[in-house]
């Protein structure tokens, strides 16, 4: 289980040397990139804030969670955070297992979890107009 | 007593300050820690009243009581990824 | 639109490089490999056969069945044929497009359509034992 | 008229023929050939009555009618992946 948050480039390379041994016959690797456009409007670029040591923990959380899950300790993610641009991989999972259903589940699992609860924010930069901080998700409190 | 206070994202934005140490009594849960801070900084009257919370790296709720030296993160609805 | 046969080794980087563009948000890359056992018996490798030159179309055709379901004609997949060690891949996906659930669903397409349909055939060879060719999937013809 | 008989994997190794060109009479089908051949020929003897054929590289009925130069290849159940 590896699970850690970068302002440098990432790649799948990155997360795929986390995974993969003789036992598994699939790995699902997961890569979310900034997109140039936005609900219409010309992107130029994005800057994510994050709450970093909460974040790793949560990251890291979100990993066991997805390994119990599918059956695998074989899962790693990255999230990277500052400034990138349009292209650019925000996100990197991968997730080997014996098979390849609970594979997918897993990495799946990871970037709905990350979408729903990882402290980490979205500033869109636009080609025109201002930067703003994009809607998010209120994660759940638990008991 | 002290707790740290921790502002992120459009939080840090609407208020200027992305860290501050706050002094709150003893006993005080966040909640009130918030409420009395509201009054006392005009930077921080824009938040919303019941913001979501970490309490030293954890999702907590505003009905949890503080200690000296609580790490105390006001967060913005998230959006990773 | 990449789909190929080979017998050279594969990795994500090969199929990567023929996805991604701007306009996608998501990309998801299945890596399947040899594990080292099977119903219980450890496998010393897998030797395939196959129809080269008709799998080759029949996997661009699974190639653009999926882009057409995912709205996106950023698919690669090659599959390898011939001698595989444990831990090589044998099939190498990779689908980008605007979404993710869509990326996640394409690519779950291919996978799925070259087991039922591609003319390609696996000989497991065992530690211990002779080597057996695989139970297989008939694939529907159409009318 | 001739048609070129391909057979992979498992019915390779059953009747040891990789390929083949095989003599079939004008406007026979597919099922009719392969039926000749097993009668004439002891190799495919051992091969399922019905299988999956492939004609000129598409999947097809066994009843389709073979045309001099057809590629005709028997499909054992596919095991990809």
């Amino acid at each position: 289980m590896r699970a850690w948050i970068t302002t440098d480039p990432i790649a799948a390379q990155d997360v795929l040397d986390g995974v993969g041994t003789a036992t598994d016959g699939a790995t699902v690797v997961f890569l979310g990139t900034v997109r140039e456009e936005n609900d219409g409007r010309p992107v130029s670029g994005l800057r994510y804030d994050a709450y970093v040591a909460m974040a790793e923990d949560v990251l890291l959380r979100i990993a066991g969670e997805a390994g119990r899950r599918a059956g695998t300790d074989r899962v790693a993610v990255v999230h990277r955070i500052g400034e990138l641009a349009v292209g650019d991989a925000s996100v990197a999972i991968a997730v080997s297992s014996p098979h390849r259903a609970e594979a997918f589940d897993a990495a799946r699992f990871v970037i709905e979890a990350i979408k729903q609860r990882l402290p980490v924010w979205k500033q869109e930069y636009y080609v025109e107009g201002a930067p703003r901080w994009l809607d998010g998700s209120t994660p759940a409190v638990g008991p | 007593m002290q707790v740290h206070l921790l502002l992120f994202a459009l939080y840090r934005d609407l208020t200027g300050v992305d860290e501050l140490n706050v002094e709150v009594a003893d006993g005080a849960t966040a909640a009130a820690a918030l409420a009395g801070l509201r009054q006392s900084d005009p930077r921080f009257a824009v938040l919303p009243d019941r913001p979501v919370i970490a309490l030293n790296r954890e999702l907590a709720q505003l009905d949890a009581v503080l200690r000296d030296g609580d790490e105390l993160a006001l967060l913005p609805p998230v959006a990773g990824g």
